[in-house]
């Protein structure tokens, strides 16, 4: 038994090597090809994921990785209970813009104001995806589709807010003005990395607890494995619907707040839809096969490889196109090993319950 | 104010919208039927794009140029069938990820071979003209909208039917609606539904190929990077929507492209663009409230199944 | 080994952008002018420009040169945190700057305020269109200082404003081609484009359904030969270079860029190579003439434009 | 065609599945193949189909060595297949479905439907079969499906026919024909075998037994060798459970109460209906399949909206309750889809055991889960209805068929609930396991419990209730005391029109 467990752990080794070589191959191909410098680019790639003066560039992809993560979080709730809501875009600028207009337009103490704009955005998030829910519940649209549709009039309707109504005219910019200064997610000291990834690790950890120790998460998740099994023994799956798409669209719009009173300190068009932070945080959650621990790290991953792949592509020789080929590339090998290893491991798991 | 709308260029320019999403969203339908949840048209498409214009500047002839889309567009077929079918990659991250590399891959391509950055613009294109269809010209509405339109127009309303008998009639097609529906039953009669799957996106990507060229060297004759500008999620919405039946394909094709081309002339309109930019998109939610109200009417009056 | 590092960073990817190029080629001849390495941070979105910025401040750079109106905030958050280093924004500018952040703007208004002269000379149709790529403030210093152009020698006619838009506004040819037939067919003959990437599409509408455009920031008549009137030129380089000398001599910069200048100019102005050009105004010596006399009535400051930027 | 199986040994991973069984099929006799559930059976016919590839052992045809790489190659030796779960696409037609794999190609690939109905056709003739041949796979009974799955194998010309648990989702009726129609294979020289848990069958209808347990062949022979006693102490490796004892109990207070209920049917409404289910009593339902037990059933669960009619539970209309409510009031329910509606196959035994529990507090403290007390529980369930599986944390996806059923049966009748609906409880399961869901169900009604049975299992229904009725065409055709119930009088209440509901001439 155990040398079988160990030939296991041996192979799973080799696999994982041999994915490495092939990345390693395809990379070192598509370097030589431009005559680009690979084992320079390859430093330069982990230098600007991890490194910097103060490791100001690891601070760099902590601040993103708050973000996908903080949406990986989201949709990881809605996939564990069998809701295909890809609208985490919608609900994400939902967030993001009524928090900044929130900011703008309440009166009291900063503190007040923060939180209350938090709490809006949430609420926002929530709400942009409980219409997805409500669309397929009451009008037939079916999730997946309604919530990939309802990304665009909250984009538009976003960018048209903060285009004529509430831009800031003197910037020149479409976007808002500035939020009060005293409402700015503080930095760490010393670092350039704002307090925002506290609320995602909060979020983050909560979500874990969710799905693995509360009635509620069991109850989601029942629903997700079989929809027929949920309805049959008789969990409120309408009710569970919802409520797990708010909760998914509460952090989403968190996020937005994040990335409002953190990074950008007021709502500019496209800064939450082109950095592409929904679709990111999905592929983070479907790398991992939706296993909650796995998530944020899987996040993490994904902003390692960003930040390090922009950074090569500062860095001389390496020419952005190839960063891009080379992002496609690793997700390629590493979206097929891991997939693949955790149905291994979860068969591997289950068998031997059966043999204790 | 109705002139404005419909102009005489309105009608003809639906072709030129609809032509693109209909071909993409047709390979995606073999995808869907088959059961591959292939979500990188958009990567297919503008693969397909870049090659057109390579085999079209190259060759001379824009015919080359669409085998050469197709070619490109199968190539990135392949790559899916590797991660996806043979190493068991999420079909939703392979998707993805293929996206992101056909975005890499042209703009790269781009300089290595005409040594342009972001677009690339040259005579030596050939482009597809229009194609006179003889005795359309008279009619009021349909000579524009069927006369004088690319060929890969023709190309794509033909593919229509062709699609819907290959369905029903096709031992290829059979395979392939059986593999989305229940691949158990065809490894009980001994094919295998990877193979079929196989086919699948390399139909798929043939198809996405034209839609490319159409882009590339039908509509206009240049590349420019990022070229498909979405069309390819456009059509991934028409195939969810449809769950990839042909003739309901080619409703909602039209419904996006003559509404997207509408929303260019309501703009003269003073319509804000970003309320312009939705319509095509509110106008689809609308189609698909209509349509499950209307399904549902139809059963609960105890109607047939 | 050079002792100095410039920093440029673009708001958008480089491409086929003419005037995120010229930003290029003006970093670089700054670069060999000064002796100093040179290297380019391309961004793509709002994320990616913070980054660029911070890395470009943690490789030490001397000078990081910032092109475009998107860097505002940035700036105003990272200069105070580095003393020592050069900022220059082109294209826009910061209230209270803190001693190390320079300007250096331009007037596009002024050059589109031209097109919009020969515009309204030449239409038969007594309507004239502009397509710009998306619905925001900078665009508007094109089509709106083009609108007036338009109205101050023919009040009468109509000017058709329209934009790409779309998934990906700045390079969509194929809708901006689109958008440009729509505005031709609805009457207008004479159209402005300011679509970065989408320009090849209104040039290739203009020459399958024969209609005039403008088009900017540099020429780009011969890539329509015949059916480009003019353009407004942008002298994003030799601002630069100007701007980064005075920055190593010791000045505060602040400078803004219009015809008076020579930061911003048109094709009928260039004497010497306006008629190599190809482009169609050269052909109009009446249109050539009102546009001189009217740019040299802006640069006398006879002729007073408001910038549209910052108009609600 | 002579087929040999030689030494086969299969092992999945620690298991063995089947070790060295050897056995012979022979052209013109109907071989069957009985065991317990899980005792090697379907892995052995997928060995000789080349779905499984064997760690031992040889394939034999008329004396030749063969070696499978795919079914394919066992097709094309004459080989067919009927799967013990059908493997036909829903949303084609019957003809599509028959074609699929072994399409006739005529011109660029395009089927040629015309030639391939008209082979049908004689092929139908031929052994007596009738089939509407563009019906829509979804809309037939199970016993079509399995019509069609006999077809295709004939369409294919097989020599050799493997049936898989053919019968243990037909009617009486639907179990004649398709022995009328093996039994014309087997005249035409085809060689048989059938794979089955029902014994009687197995003395009607075939010339040669083998019997299986745990992964070896105990016996095997001609029948006129052995007796129905003889085989049943071999599948189960020992003595016989004895016969069941009915105790006599007066019925107490309705808990079911169902009055001019109308449900939406597949084709048309089901109904009115009323019926009552008292405490201590079973009430059998009877009847084909498809005449709308399973929308009955739906709508007292409350799966699916009554259009009208009043139903009461414990004496409380409950109409427009939701499942959950229905439940708590007093209701428990064994739904015949095990693998969809019964359990969760990707949760693990514990997970599926305590889903729909009402007693919350019991495995919950505030909002968190107590794992440790939901393992208990499972544990619990585990022991008291013996259920073979390896623990609470093993992957419900892990069990075998029977013991899938025994954990729904169990987590079901451990809610206690005045009123239990088991539908088709023992479907597919073995003989051992079926006498214990049997037991199970009597003792809940001995113990006070109402219990509504719905099985298109005749035996079943009449071993079982107190009362039985008979369903036909969305309505109660008729109701018969268990004690003077017999097959002729209920055979005829739910087929006295019953050759409505067979399949039409093609
Ligand atoms: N693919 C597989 N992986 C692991 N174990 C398997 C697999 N297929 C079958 N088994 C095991 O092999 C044994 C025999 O299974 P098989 O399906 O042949 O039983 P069976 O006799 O057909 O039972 P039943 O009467 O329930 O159909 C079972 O214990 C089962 O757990
Ligand atoms: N992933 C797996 N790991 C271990 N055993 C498995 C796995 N999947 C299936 N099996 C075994 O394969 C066998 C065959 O599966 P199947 O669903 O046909 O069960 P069955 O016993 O034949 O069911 P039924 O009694 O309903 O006919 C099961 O007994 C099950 O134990
Ligand atoms: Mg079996
Ligand atoms: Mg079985």
């Amino acid at each position: 038994m155990r040398t079988l467990r160990e030939s296991a752990v041996l192979r799973e080794a080799v696999s994982w090597g041999v994915a490495l070589a092939w990345i390693a191959g395809v990379l070192f191909l598509l370097m030589a090809l431009v005559g680009a410098p690979f084992g320079e680019a390859l430093s330069a790639f982990l230098q600007n994921a991890f490194g910097g003066r103060r490791l100001s560039y690891l601070m760099a992809t902590l601040s993103r990785a708050a973000l996908i993560a903080g949406m990986a979080v989201s949709v990881m709730l809605s996939f564990r209970a069998g809701l295909f809501n890809i609208g985490g875009e919608g609900q994400l600028v939902a967030g993001g813009l009524v928090a900044a207009l929130a900011a703008l337009f309440l009166p009291g103490p900063p503190l007040f104001v923060l939180g209350a704009s938090i709490l809006a955005a949430m609420v926002a998030g929530a709400g942009w995806a409980l219409l997805a829910g409500l669309l397929q519940l009451h009008l037939g649209v079916p999730l997946l589709v309604g919530s990939l549709l309802l990304n665009y009039p909250i984009r538009y309707i976003a960018s048209y807010l903060v285009a004529h109504p509430f831009r800031d005219v003197q910037s020149g910019m479409v976007q808002s003005h500035l939020v009060p200064q005293a409402t700015w997610l503080p930095y760490f000291p010393g670092t350039r990395l704002d307090i925002g990834i506290l609320f995602i690790a909060a979020a983050s950890l909560f979500a874990i607890i969710y799905s693995h120790f509360t009635l509620h998460g069991y109850h989601a998740r029942m629903n997700g494995l079989s929809p027929a099994f949920a309805r049959t023994v008789g969990l409120p799956v309408g009710k569970l619907t919802l409520q797990t798409l708010a909760m998914s669209g509460a952090i989403a719009g968190l996020v937005g707040a994040v990335a409002v009173f953190g990074v950008h300190h007021r709502y500019i068009d496209g800064m939450l839809v082109q950095p592409l932070y929904a679709w990111t945080g999905i592929i983070a959650v479907l790398l991992v096969g939706m296993i909650p621990w796995a998530v944020p790290l899987s996040g993490l991953f994904f902003a390692a490889i960003q930040t390090g792949a922009a950074g090569m592509e500062r860095s001389a020789g390496v020419p952005k196109e190839i960063a891009l080929v080379m992002q496609a590339v690793i997700i390629l090998f590493v979206a097929s090993r891991v997939s693949g290893a955790l149905v291994a491991s979860s068969e591997r798991r289950a068998g031997g319950g059966e043999g204790a | 104010m109705l002139e404005l709308l419909f102009d005489p260029s309105f009608a003809a320019s639906v072709p030129r919208f609809v032509t693109p999403i209909l071909l993409a969203a047709l390979g995606g339908a073999l995808c869907e039927r088959a059961g591959v949840f292939n979500i990188a048209l958009e990567g297919f498409l503008l693969m397909g794009a870049f090659a057109a214009v390579v085999g079209s500047y190259f060759s001379g002839s824009p015919w080359l140029g669409a085998l050469a889309a197709m070619l490109g567009g199968v190539a990135m077929g392949l790559v899916f069938a590797e991660f996806n079918l043979r190493r068991g990659g999420d079909p939703i991250v392979v998707s993805i990820a293929i996206n992101i590399l056909a975005a890499g891959l042209t703009t790269y391509l781009l300089r290595a071979i005409f040594d342009a950055m972001g677009a690339f613009s040259d005579p030596a294109i050939a482009g597809f003209g229009p194609v006179s269809i003889p005795g359309l010209g008279w009619l009021p509405v349909l000579g524009p909208v069927f006369g004088g339109q690319s060929p890969l127009f023709y190309l794509a309303l033909v593919a229509v039917p062709v699609a819907s008998l290959f369905f029903a009639r096709h031992r290829l097609g059979l395979r392939i609606r059986a593999a989305g529906e229940n691949p158990a039953g065809l490894v009980a009669g001994g094919v295998s539904p990877r193979r079929v799957r196989l086919y699948a996106l390399m139909g798929c990507g043939a198809l996405c190929g034209l839609g490319g060229a159409q882009l590339s060297i039908a509509n206009v004759n240049l590349f420019v990077e990022n070229m498909s500008a979405g069309r390819g999620w456009i059509a991934v919405v028409a195939v969810l929507l449809t769950r990839g039946r042909p003739w309901p394909l080619l409703l909602i094709a039209f419904i996006f492209g003559t509404v997207d081309s509408l929303s260019f002339r309501v703009q003269g309109l003073g319509m804000p663009q970003q309320f312009t930019d939705m319509m095509p998109y509110l106008a689809t939610l609308a189609v698909l409230i209509t349509l499950s109200w209307w399904r549902r009417g139809r059963t609960a009056n105890g109607g047939a199944p | 080994q050079e002792d100095r590092l410039f920093v440029y960073v673009s708001p958008d990817p480089i491409g086929v952008n003419a005037f995120l190029q010229m930003g290029r080629e003006g970093i670089e001849a700054a670069g060999e002018k000064f002796g100093a390495e040179v290297r380019t941070y391309e961004s793509r979105t709002a994320a990616d420009r913070l980054e660029n910025v911070n890395a470009a401040v943690n490789e030490g750079a001397d000078i990081v040169v910032l092109l475009g109106f998107e860097f505002n905030d940035i700036v105003r958050q990272v200069a105070p945190t580095a003393p020592d280093i050069q900022f220059l924004i082109v294209d826009q500018c910061i209230e209270d700057r803190p001693e190390n952040v320079h300007c250096a703007v331009f007037r596009e208004y002024e050059a589109s305020y031209l097109m919009g002269v020969a515009a309204g000379m030449l239409t038969e149709s007594g309507k004239v269109g502009v397509v710009g790529a998306l619905d925001i403030p900078f665009l508007h210093r094109y089509t709106d200082g083009y609108a007036q152009g338009v109205k101050s020698v023919a009040p009468d006619a109509a000017v058709d404003v329209r934009w790409v838009g779309g998934e990906n506004p700045f390079s969509d040819p194929v809708r901006a081609k689109e958008q440009a037939l729509a505005m031709h067919s609805a009457g207008s003959d004479l159209i402005f484009t300011a679509t970065s990437g989408g320009d090849f599409g209104v040039f290739e509408a203009a020459q399958e359904n024969d209609f005039l455009v403008f088009s900017v920031d540099i020429n780009q008549c011969p890539q329509a030969p015949g059916h480009v009137v003019d353009v407004t030129l942008k002298r994003v380089d030799t601002a630069m270079l100007q701007a980064i000398e005075a920055i190593l001599g010791g000045e505060h910069v602040m400078m803004s860029l219009g015809l008076k200048e020579g930061g911003m100019s048109a094709m009928a102005l260039e004497k010497d190579a306006l008629a190599d050009s190809q482009c169609v105004v050269a052909e109009h010596p009446e249109v050539v003439e009102k546009m001189r006399s009217v740019a040299a009535s802006i640069a006398d400051g006879s002729l007073v434009l408001e910038d549209p930027m910052f108009a609600q | 065609m002579r087929v040999a199986l030689c030494g086969i040994t299969v092992r999945f991973g620690a298991l063995t599945a089947v070790e060295d069984v050897s056995l012979a099929i022979e052209p013109g006799e109907v071989h069957a193949v009985v065991g317990e559930n899980g005792a090697g059976k379907t892995t052995l016919m997928n060995v000789l189909f080349g779905l499984v590839a064997p760690q031992a052992g040889a394939i034999r045809l008329d004396g030749q060595d063969r070696r499978w790489t795919s079914p394919q190659d066992a097709i094309r030796h004459g080989l067919g297949m009927v799967h013990q779960h059908f493997m036909l696409q829903e949303s084609m037609s019957v003809l599509e479905n028959i074609v699929l794999c072994a399409e006739p190609a005529g011109r660029f690939g395009l089927v040629d439907f015309s030639a391939a109905r008209s082979r049908l056709r004689r092929i139908a003739e031929q052994h007596g079969i009738s089939l509407a041949l563009d019906r829509p796979v979804a809309r037939l009974s199970v016993g079509e499906r399995q019509v069609v799955e006999v077809l295709k194998m004939l369409y294919r010309q097989a020599e050799v026919l493997i049936l898989d648990e053919p019968t243990s989702v037909l009617t009486p009726q639907e179990k004649d024909r398709l022995f009328a129609t093996l039994r014309s294979f087997r005249t035409a020289g085809k060689a048989i075998v059938l794979i089955t848990h029902k014994l009687d069958e197995v003395m009607e209808l075939a010339d040669r037994v083998s019997v299986m347990r745990a992964g070896r062949l105990v016996w095997s022979g001609r029948l006129s060798q052995t007796s129905k006693e003889e085989i049943a102490r071999g599948i189960v490796g020992g003595a016989l459970p004895p016969a069941r004892q009915r105790a006599v109990r007066t019925p107490g207070e309705p808990v079911l109460a169902v009055r001019d209920l109308e449900v939406a049917g597949r084709s048309g409404a089901v109904g009115p209906l009323s019926l009552r289910v008292h405490a201590g009593e079973i009430v059998g339902i009877a009847g084909v399949a498809g005449n709308g037990q399973g929308e009955l059933i739906q709508a007292i669960t409350g799966l699916a909206p009554a259009l009208s009619g009043e139903i009461a539970l414990c004496g409380r209309p409950v109409t427009h309750l939701d499942v959950e409510r229905r439940r708590r009031l007093g209701m428990s329910y064994i739904p015949e889809d095990r693998q969809r509606m019964g359990l969760a196959l990707g949760a693990t035994v514990s997970e599926n055991a305590n889903a729909g529990r009402d007693d919350r507090r019991a495995f919950t403290r505030g909002p968190f889960l107590d794992r440790a007390a939901m393992a208990r529980f499972a544990s619990g369930l585990i022991e008291r209805f013996r259920i073979r599986v390896g623990g609470p944390s093993a992957l419900a996806a892990t069990m075998s068929g029977g013991n899938k059923q025994k954990l729904v049966v169990g987590r079901e009748l451990a809610r206690n609930t005045p009123l239990v609906i088991a539908e088709n409880p023992t479907w597919g399961v073995d003989i051992g396991a079926i006498d214990f869901i049997h037991g199970e169900l009597m003792r809940m009604r001995d113990e006070g419990h109402a219990v509504l049975l719905v099985s298109t299992e005749l035996d079943e229904v009449m071993a079982l209730s107190d009362r039985i009725l008979v369903m036909y065409a969305g309505a109660i055709a008729g109701e018969v005391a268990g004690t003077e119930a017999d097959r002729e009088t209920i055979g005829r209440m739910m087929t006295s029109r019953a050759h409505q509901a067979l399949p039409e001439v093609a």
